[in-house]
Order: C-alpha cells, then structure tokens, then sequence
C-alpha cells in the first residue's frame, strides 16, 4: 500500500486549495452567509467546479480529474480548516462514488454533469434521529416500468439546495438507491434552520413516481451500492473533521501564545501547555486513521470499512475535544458570536451525527477486529 | 418595624404552620405553576413591566412582610429569618408551586457585600428598595484584558475631590442593559500593587457617559453587555468598604457566588433525568458507549447533589465551606457539560435544528466552566489554598 | 435523616481507631505478614475485638457495642487508610449483618461468638470471575432434616483463615445462605496467593452434609437475606477503598511538596496541581456518597441499594484514579517495593473486583434511575 | 573485509529471495519458534549461557554475516543494509518465526550513540564485540535525586590527570548485574550550567568500585539495578564525543529510545486482541462500561499502529520524526496502560492471583510512562518544541 505520507502531487493540491479557501470561502464568508439567512454559494462552488474539485473522483473520460480519494480528503480537509459551505462532500464524494459504481450510461451523464457542476445531489437516508442505513422505511412500490415513492427523510445535508436527490427505499427485494431529480412532483422539501448554519432539509415523498432507469440498481444491489457511497462520504467527513480540529487547535494555540493574564502569556501556563499538548497527540492519531482510509479507499475499497470507521471514530471524537478546549481555553471571548471559535463547536456536532457518530463507528470497528 | 406588615414570622415557634398558611393565602393563583424559567423571573426595577396582576401582587405582598429578602433583618426590608426557618419556607414554597417573588443581582450580591461591608447609612439607603424590587442591580467586574485576573482592572475612579470621575470598560454585565445602579470594581489607586489599589463603587446607570452595548453568544442572544464609562461622576459616597479594599469586597462575594452557580448549574443540569433521555433516544439502550456515558454522568451527578447537601449541612453545622467552593463550582459546571453533551448524543441529528431547543442550552454549559472563575482558576485555588501545593 | 457529617461520636471513634491502627496496623505491617508469608493477623483482631469492633453491628444483649453502620464505615475508613489486614468485613459487617437478620437463637449465639472473637466469617459466593449472586450453581440437596453441598467457589475472601462460612447455594426453592463452621468432612479450602497478600481461597464442596438448623432460612428468603448482608459488605467496602483513596492522595501530596526536580519541589508544576485538585474534588464528591449509603443503611436499610451501589462505584474508581495519579505522580520510587504506593494499588484492584465491580454497580444505579 | 564470512547481502540486488534462502538454511529449527519473550532473549556477553545449542548457532551464524546489527556498516561487525533492505530482513525472519540473534543495550543505544559520536579507535574497539554477542552493556543515566530532571546528575567523573576518579549512585539500570561495560552519564564540570558539564563515559563493569543491587518493583522481581561508584578509576580515552559536551550524546540516544519504548510497548500491548480478551470475559458481552472501553482502547491502539507506521514512512521519506517521538512515547505507554486495566478488569478475580500472570504485566505497565521520560516529560517537550507553548 502506497505509504502514509502525503504525495507531492497531493501537497501540490493542498497548496493550491487552502489558498482558493482562504481567499473565497475564510469563516467570515460563513457568517456573512448566515447573517445572511443563506445556505448556498453558488459561486463559491461554480469556483471549485472550474479548479476540478467537483470531478475529484468523476473519470476523466466524464470530464472529471479522477485524482481519487486520498487527494478528495486533501480538499476536505481544507475545507474542514475554513469551515466551508459548499455541495462536495453529497456530490462530488457521495453521488460521484455511487454513480460510479453503476457505470451505465445514465451514471455517466449524470457524473459529466457532476464535474461541470450542473448538478448536484444530497443524500436522503435518516428517517429518524441516528444513523440507521439498516432500518428504511420509505416504501418503494413497483408500478408499470416505474416506482411510487412514499415516506419521510430527515437530516438530508445538501436537502434543499440540491439539484437532485439520492433516496434510500425499501423495495421489494430489499434496499434499492434512487436518482431523481429534486423537482418532482410529490416530494416536498422543507429546509431546516441548522446550528452550523448549512443547508439541511426534510424530505416528504408522497406518491412520488420514479422511472425504472432511475433505480440505480435493479437487482437488490442498493445495499452494497449504498455502502460505497457512505463509506467514500464517511472518510471525506473524516477528512473535513480532522480539519476542523487543526484550525480550532491551531486558533487555540495561537490565542494561547497571544493572551496575557497575570502578567505572563497564558501559553506559559504547564496545566493548559499539558492539555494542549495531550490534543495535538489526538490530533496525529486521528491524521494518521485519515490518511490510511483514504489509501485503503484508493487500493482496496472493498475492504474499506474498518479504516473508515476507525477514521471517523476518531476524527469525531477529536473534534470534539478540539473544540470544548477551544472554548474553554479562550475564556469569555470563545463564547462569543463574535468570534468563530463558536463556528467550530456547531459544525464539529453536525459531523458528530452525520452519516454515524462515534457509537455507530466504534460498533463497526469492534464488530470487526471480533467483539 | 413589623407590626405594620400584619405578620410575624421570624419569632414564631410554629413556623412551618404560619408559612404554608400565609403563603396559601397570598401567594396568586397564576404564581403557584412552579415555573422557575428565565422568561418567568420578576427582576423588578424602575422599568420593570409586570407579566401579570399576580406578578405585581405577590411581589407587593411578599415585600411587605419581608419574604423578598427572608433573612436580611427586618431593619432593612428583610424578614430576619433564621437560615432554619428559611429552609422551610423553601420547602413550603415548593410544595405549593409558588414562584419566587423576586430575584435579582441586588438580592443575590450587593445585598449580602453590603449586609457586611456597608455603613449603615448605605444599608438603610440601598437595601429596602431591593427588597421591594424598585431598584435592580448589575454587577461589573470582568474586563475584556482581565479574563481570569479579576484584579487586573484598568477601568479607573479617579478622586476629583468631591467626585469620582470612571472611565473604561467592562464586560459580561449580566442584564446591564435593564439594571437601574450598578456595583463595579474600578481602580483608584494605580500605583498600589494589583490587589490593593481597587475599590468597589455603585454607580446610577443613569449617570451621564454610561452606555451598554448587548452581547450575543454562540448560543444566541444573551443577558450579558458590554458596559462603557466615559468621564461619568459618581459622588464619593458610593464607596462600598475602605478605599482600596475594594478587592476583599469582591473576594467575599466570589466565593458567595460559586456557592450559587455551583448549585444553579446543578439545578440546570437536573432538567430532565438521563434515564427519560436515553429512554427517548433510539440508540441509548443499544450503544455502550452513550449508555456507559450516561451511567458515569448519572453517578456522578448524584454524587455531586449530596455532596451540595453534604457541604450545606456543614455550612450549617458552623463548619464553613469557604475554598471548597471551589469544588462546588469546578465539579458542577464541568458536570452540567458533560450532561448537555450526554443530551445533544442521544437526542442525534432532531437536535442540530435550532428552534429544538436543546443546542442552545448545551452551548450555553460551555460558559459554566468560564462565568464566576474558569475551571482552571477553581483548581488553581484548590491546589494552593486547599492542598498548599505550590511554589 | 441524619446529616450528611460525622456526628461527635462518629469524630471520637474515628481518632480512637486512627491510634489503634497507626501503632498496630501500620502498613508496614502488612510488608511484615507479606514477606512473611502470612495472611492473618489474629494479634491485631483480638484488639479490634477488646475495642468493640467486631461488634460494631452485633447487639448490646449479645455483647456487641451496636453503633450501626455509618460507625462501622468510620472504622472501615481508617482500616483503609492503613491497608489493615483483617477479617472486619466478612466477619463484622457481612455475616453479623445476615445473622442478625434471622433473629434466631443460633444467630444470636452466632453474634455473641463474633462479638467476642472467637469466630470469623468468610462469605462463600463467587463461582466464576465476576461478581454474579444471581447466577449460582452450588447445589443444596435436601437429605432427611439436613442438606448435601457440592460444588465450587472462588475469591472467597478470607476463605482460608475464617472459622465459618456463609455459603450461598441453590436449593430446591431458590437461593439458601448456610451458616457452617469451616473444618467441615468433604469442604476443601485452598488459599490463593493474590496480589493484595490477603486471603483468598478456592473452597470445594464435596459431599458436604450440613444440618438443617445450618440453613439460615428456611422459606426461600436468601436473597432477602444476603441482599441486606452484600449491601452492608458493598457500602463498608466503599468506606474501606475511600480510606484508601484519600491515603494514597495524602501520600501523593506529601511527595509533591518534598520532591524536587529542577531545582523546585514539583509541587509547583502546575500541571501536577490541577490533577492533585482534580482527585481532591473527586474525593469529595466520594466521600459524600459514602456517608449517605452510611446514613441510609441505619435509617432505611429497605430502600439501600441505590445508595450503596453509587458508593462502591464512585469509591471504586475514585481509588483507581488515586493509585494511578499516585505512581504515576510518585516516578520511579513509586514503581518500587520498598515504597508503600504498590499496596495501595494493589489493595484498589481487589477493592474494585470484590462485591461487584464500577460496571455491576453503575448498572443497579441506572436501573434504580430509569435506564 | 565481508569476502571471508562467505556471504553478501547489503549489494545483492535480488535482496528478498537471497536473505530468504539464507535463513532457511542457517536458523536452526529451535530458533524458529517466532518467540521473543524476555526469558527466550538471547543478551550475549561474558557470562552468557546459551539456553541451547541452537541460540549458540544462531548467534554465531548471524553475527559471521552482520546479521545481529544488519544495518551497522560491515567495518563494524554489521552487514551494511539499508532501511529498505533491514525491512526486508525482519518481514521473512517474521515469515519464518525466527527468533532475534542477539539483543542488547549495545545494539540499541551504545551502537548508535558511538557511530554518530565516537572516534574511529572507539569504533573499532567497541563495536565488534557488540557485534558478536561478546560484550553485554547497560545503561548509566537516571540517578535517585534527579528523576525527570536526566541533566541534573550529581555523580562525578573528576578527572586525575591520567584517568577519571568516579563516585556516585545510578539507578534503574537494567541488567547492571550481568552486564560487562556500562555507558553513564557523570559530571565533570560542577562549575558549569547543568546542561554543559555532563560527559558521556564508558566503564567496565569489573572496575575495582562498582557495585550492583537488584530493585524489586511493585510487579515482582525486575531487571532494574542501583549501580555504586565507588572511587572507579576510568581510562580517560573512555569518553564519547566531548568532554562536558555528554549531554548531546544522551539527548541523541532518549529520542533513539523514545522511538523504541513506544514501538516497543505497543508490541508489548498487541498481545491478545482485545476482542479476545473481552470474548473470554463473562461480562465483556453485557457490560456497556467494559465493552465502551474497550471500544475506545481498541480504536486508539489501531490509530497508534497506524501512526508508527505513519512516522516510520516519513523517516524513510528523509522528513524526520524528531521531537514528534515523545508523542509516540506518550501515547504508547499511556494506551498501554489503558490496555491493561482493561485486560484486568475483563478477568474479574482470576487475574488477581499472582500465578495467573495478568496481575505482574498490569502492574509493570505502570513503569512504561515513567521510564525513558515520564509523560509529563513527553507532553512538555511537545508543548514547548513542536507548539512553541512556553514562558
């Protein structure tokens, strides 16, 4: 297996986008969003579309760059660090993966329009308040060459915005992955007003019809599909997290060195030098859980799952500690809207819960390694 | 003094009988629903707008036998109750569902740094009209450079002879926005070493130079200003305590108030019990780690409300509690943290939507362990003053 | 009920066995029976017994002193404080507990004879390596008025050195306690070397015919009856590890304060300090579940089990915390023989398996709350 | 120089396939048992009783090839591979189950610290009988006052002119009863900053003066000695590097052993996995706060094997590990730690015999965060050297 150190190829695409992040999406574009009422950058994204970012895993022969997903959680992890709105992770990860998979050409166009940026998708899987892809019941009903959809979605990251909607049914056979369009006539689409300030919506299908040839797969392979697509989404929100715990430990430690009290920079304080420390230690335990998932995506991806739920173990749980100390270090002003501490804690919960928490992770790894 | 109010409470020897009959006779029936939330607090003050008939009657009733401020004596407002007898009456309160009457910064803080540290003509002066709920108080000590070195004041009282003249800024005014006067460490003496050049000053909002400015958190809109002094005179008088000694005011207090947050955030944190959380939760039976999360926090926290008791019956038993206050504060906070982040796991993705309600709270634990001395100062003050370990 | 601080007597009989102890029961007497090979130390239980102590619980008619449970965590305490090897718990707490229950003649002789000395108790439960009442297989087979024992325990602790054993079995109708002197035909004792160099067996039953006034109840109320008898071990148990807690902390101080590395003592880390702080508020958050289950067994002993499985599982991982911090804070002398740390630590270990470990217990406590 | 021992691997290119039909023909079969316990170690030296025929072999096949320090230039004793090449070696003696030849303090430590440090005499002498398993070395560096604080040695080296005069205590040096030579740290500048009089010296054993004491740890008997100087008359070509400059030698060779101690204790923590461990358990299944546990502990030992895999590719990659070695110290000894008490909380009372052995391994991990630098050293060593955290 190719070695747990970035590439230069993959330093190369770090460079270039942390300065395409810092310069169009820093955190202030978060808050100018959400100040706002705005859940969207369509230009943002239109400018990740242009440097290739939205194709990352779309084959070049769609239009895509097909770097792969070690180099996709280069860009999520910086776009973890600047706490970024965009569509990539449901589209560009998620979509481009599950699309891929199929390979008809149907899949094909739709990953083209994938890397053009004409599209985009959101994955609608919760029905309820935790991650449970086992447990589906919005109803799949065979009608004619078509399917009748009927049931609810919750927590749909992307849900509102997107052009289109990946749904999780339960057919006849089992599992089965539809792609549809997002206007469709039946399916009401109500936005959520989130404590990260990014889109999320909830889905209501009611006698939605669907055509044969947007069923993914025919023959009761949703499941399997399905795993692909969260297992690439899950590692990329790894990616982002571990990210996000950089900035929040690097904004931390910065605060550290700058702030005085008693006299002294609070840097020079061996009970908060200790926890600082303790945290970056976490830190490059969870890098190294990132990097191995996305080799392993990138070699072996059918056998991805254990490096993929330790990744996401450990980057939840990372971020967390990453922010609570990133408050707490910084005192009264950590609490403040003013400043973006804040921004990490909320989007650290979000990721906490999206697509699995630490539970739901830590459950996979032991079922795995035999307990 | 107490003859006029009709009542007598504080000599008679069947306590708890006279109580709970007073209070069923006076207390308003919209005042018995047990409600204790934020938007149900009567703060008083001169701009204060009664939410109801019932607020302004059991305000008015209470004060006039001295129930607002039960142990203040009665000299000064109060029904000089025994701290006995204030328990039952407590007990009596709850049992009946009455609301308190009043509460404020006054009642909380300056009562109690005036009660002991004021001249007389100061406790005759202040203390009534807190107790009858006109005048509501805030309390200005943080300073945006100061952070955990409360000594560290910059805002300064300069002496213009038959005048303060303060200038500077403060931070974290709780309610500042709405508080009539304000109690605020200001420095008068910069040349004195940190500790022994503040004193502490009451100033009329309404001064001329003061302005506040509203805070908001990350968890929404908050109490908390921003307080401005611009070349505002105060008159001399409102010295709360020597000149300079402003800081052993303040010190008394602090420990005063880790006493009540500790045991505010563990009224917080009660909420609703962990067992109805996770019974709630669609994974809290089935993931060992939220469940075994759940099990340490519910041990720890009932450990901690005995602990409350443990500490309150030594009060009582004339052992006083003093730096082990401390400990109150650190351990609760940190407590009510863990609790919030136990109820936003089981809850999932229902509490990532801010009008569920529950985020703004677990964001706003994390202020516990900050507000009233950090985490950190708590366990400075423990290892040094209680286990004398240090340089 | 009563209040949660020592009552004025509680204050007396706690200097009165600190003096006993700190001149009898040093921990470096427990070195001495260690290196000695010896698990027993009947010099020392004969003056726990001229002290009143064996009859903490037994009542005034049948010689005791009678001062109840709180009283008897008092002496717990202290005995934890200094490692105290004796049969205190089995013998003056548990078994005194259960025969006084009864309220028979023979018990009442039974708690005479534990009052003065003259006999010791090891309670028999245990059949695998986690503490599990509920699961036991030691069979009691009618035979004419008495009944045959066969089968087997562990971790009988002070199993090889007790003249009688309470033996929990499976009887016809459910859970009997037998009361039975230890030198009986067919019952093996085989002691265990453990790591605390206390005493332990392995008891075999094999064959054993007891008579029928040896069964300490007869209608099927055993686990009414060994309910009171473990939570009265449990909670004594608790008192006895947060002795120890609080010694190994006092210890651990000291050191902090005479230790110098770097030219200053390392009481002055503040690293150190807010850990040393940490385990002080930790203490105290122990100690008040202590006394509670102390005061709850002497006014509501029905209504106990909350109160005591909180304070076996706080006092259990309060210890662990302490003897950990202790070696870790103590360095290299710490890991040694010659200092004393490594008997506390090792006493913690077997405080926290017998009688129900942190995970039994937190387990009744979330069952008594809800979850 | 590498003509007369037959063989020549370091410029072989088909390296994999030539090493492999190497061992197989050259390990004897009792060699094969893919053992390493510390009672199956083979350490060499002068009174070295080979435990079989077989390790004897082994040892001298191994050590007429370079194969004891494969990557020690072939001048030295060594077969003069490179990291690549020494990979290779270790993953087919993996295949094969062989056993190490020979391991010591000399291979680990002294090889090292002499081949970066040491004058090309020094090399010649010293390094070969390493090498060949003549000479068993340990080493001299903590002392009973200085703990954490390495630089603060007190036993001296004064120097007489044609040799040094040595008294003083060491402590915790393994093996120092059976070993031949030992490399210490001594002062020889009472007058310089603490750092700047430490020299690095090398002393045999049998010096008229030494003397050695076992240490009984709190898991049992131990290889840990106390050393005595006791006016030790040492050559004084004896030193590496410097004199008075000892102290970069040490700080070379703790990084050196940080690397190994947590490459080391994560092997000691691999052990059973602990899904084993929790299967045998009779609560491991049911108990939410074992089974949470050992979920955390399982996740976090495979992200430490990961990250030494991670900071063993960046050494290859020329971009060095450094300082980050006290992060996998750190978080190895205390994963290690963890490891345990999870191994004796899933056994219950089984493991609290001593004869079950689970107790002795518990206990002894305890030792893994203070030796080689405790983890307070680690976490301040990263805090000021990586994030620039500091007075």
């Amino acid at each position: 297996m190719a070695k747990l150190i970035q590439t230069e190829e993959e330093n190369m695409l770090q460079d270039a986008a942390r300065a395409l992040l810092e310069r169009s999406a820093p955190v202030s574009r978060l808050r100018e969003l959400r100040d706002q009422g705005q859940t969207r950058d369509d230009a943002l994204w239109q400018e990740m579309v242009a440097a290739g970012w939205a194709g990352i895993l779309v084959p070049e022969a769609a239009g895509g760059v097909d770097m792969g997903h070690a180099a996709a959680h280069v860009l999520a992890r910086e776009m973890g660090r600047t706490l970024t709105v965009s569509p990539f992770l449901s589209t560009a990860i998620i979509a481009a993966t599950v699309l891929r998979r199929c390979g008809d050409a149907r899949s094909q166009a739709a990953l083209s329009d994938i890397a053009s940026g004409s599209r985009t998708y959101a994955l609608a899987l919760d029905e309820s308040a935790k991650f449970n892809p086992e447990h589906i019941a919005l109803k799949a009903e065979k009608r004619g060459n078509g399917y009748v959809l009927n049931g609810e979605k919750q927590f749909v990251v992307d849900g509102s915005n997107a052009t289109h909607v990946m749904v999780l049914a339960q057919g006849e056979d089992g599992l089965c992955l539809f792609d549809l369009s997002a206007d469709r006539a039946g399916l009401t689409r109500t936005s959520t007003e989130m404590i990260d300030s990014r889109d999320a919506a909830q889905l209501v299908f009611e006698n939605v019809e669907v055509s044969g040839d947007e069923l993914l797969v025919a023959d009761g392979g949703g499941a399997d599909l399905l795993r692909f697509g969260l297992e690439a989404g899950q590692a990329a929100l790894a990616a982002e997290t571990g990210g996000l715990a950089q900035a929040a430990f690097e904004m931390t430690t910065g605060y550290l060195k700058e702030r005085k009290q008693f006299g002294v920079p609070i840097a020079s304080f061996q009970a908060l030098q200790h926890r600082a420390a303790h945290l970056w230690c976490e830190i490059e335990l969870t890098t190294s859980a990132i990097l191995h998932a996305g080799r392993i995506l990138d070699s072996d991806p059918q056998n991805a799952t254990l490096a993929v739920s330790l990744a996401k173990a450990r980057a939840t749980d990372t971020a967390q500690l990453a922010v609570r100390e990133g408050v707490q270090m910084h005192g009264g002003i950590g609490m403040t809207d003013a400043y973006d501490m804040g921004f990490y804690m909320k989007r650290a919960r979000v990721a906490a819960e999206w697509l699995g928490d630490y539970g739901y992770h830590a459950a996979q790894v032991a079922r795995l390694r035999g307990f | 003094m107490t003859t006029d109010s009709g009542t007598e409470f504080a000599d008679t020897p069947d306590f708890r009988k006279k109580i709970r009959a007073w209070l069923e006779e006076n207390c308003p029936e919209d005042m018995r629903d047990g409600a204790g939330g934020e938007g149900e607090i009567c703060w008083g003050g001169r701009n204060w707008t009664f939410a109801s008939e019932g607020q302004k009657l059991w305000l008015e009733r209470c004060a006039a036998v001295g129930l607002t401020v039960p142990t203040w004596p009665k000299a000064y407002g109060g029904a000089g109750l025994s701290r006995e007898q204030d328990k039952i009456l407590k007990e009596e309160m709850t049992k009946l569902g009455a609301r308190s009457p009043l509460d404020s910064f006054g009642i909380w803080m300056l009562g109690p740094a005036l009660l002991k540290f004021g001249t007389e003509e100061q406790k005759q002066h202040f203390l009534p009209p807190i107790a009858r709920g006109e005048i509501r108080w805030c309390q200005g000590y943080s300073e945006p450079g100061a952070g955990s070195d409360l000594a560290g004041v910059q805002s300064k009282a300069d002496d213009k002879g038959d005048h303060w003249l303060v200038n500077g800024q403060k931070i974290w005014t709780s309610y500042a926005d709405k508080a009539d006067w304000i109690f605020a460490l200001l420095r008068t003496d910069r040349d004195a070493p940190k500790h022994k050049g503040i004193s502490f000053i009451l100033m009329d909002m309404r001064s001329k130079g003061v302005t506040t400015r509203p805070i908001r958190l990350i968890s929404g809109a908050s109490p908390f200003c921003e307080t401005f002094f611009d070349d505002v005179k105060v008159p001399k008088e409102q010295v709360v305590g020597e000149v300079n000694r402003g800081w052993d005011v303040a010190k008394y207090l602090l420990t005063h108030e880790r006493e009540m947050i500790s045991a505010g955030g563990q009224t917080m944190g009660a909420g609703r019990p962990l067992g109805a959380v996770l019974a709630d939760s669609e994974t809290g039976a089935s993931d060992p780690v939220l469940r075994a999360d759940a099990m340490r926090t519910e041990i720890d926290a009932l450990a901690m409300e005995l602990t409350l008791e443990r500490y309150k019956d030594q009060a009582e038993g004339g052992q006083g509690v003093g730096d082990a206050s401390a400990m109150l504060k650190y351990a609760g906070t940190e407590l009510n943290k863990r609790r919030l982040e136990l109820v936003m796991a089981a809850g999932g993705s229902d509490t990532l939507a801010w009008e569920d309600g529950r985020a703004p709270s677990w964001l706003r634990t994390k202020a516990n362990s900050i507000e009233g001395g950090t985490s950190e100062v708590m366990l400075s003050i423990i290892s040094r003053r209680i286990l004398g370990l240090g340089a």
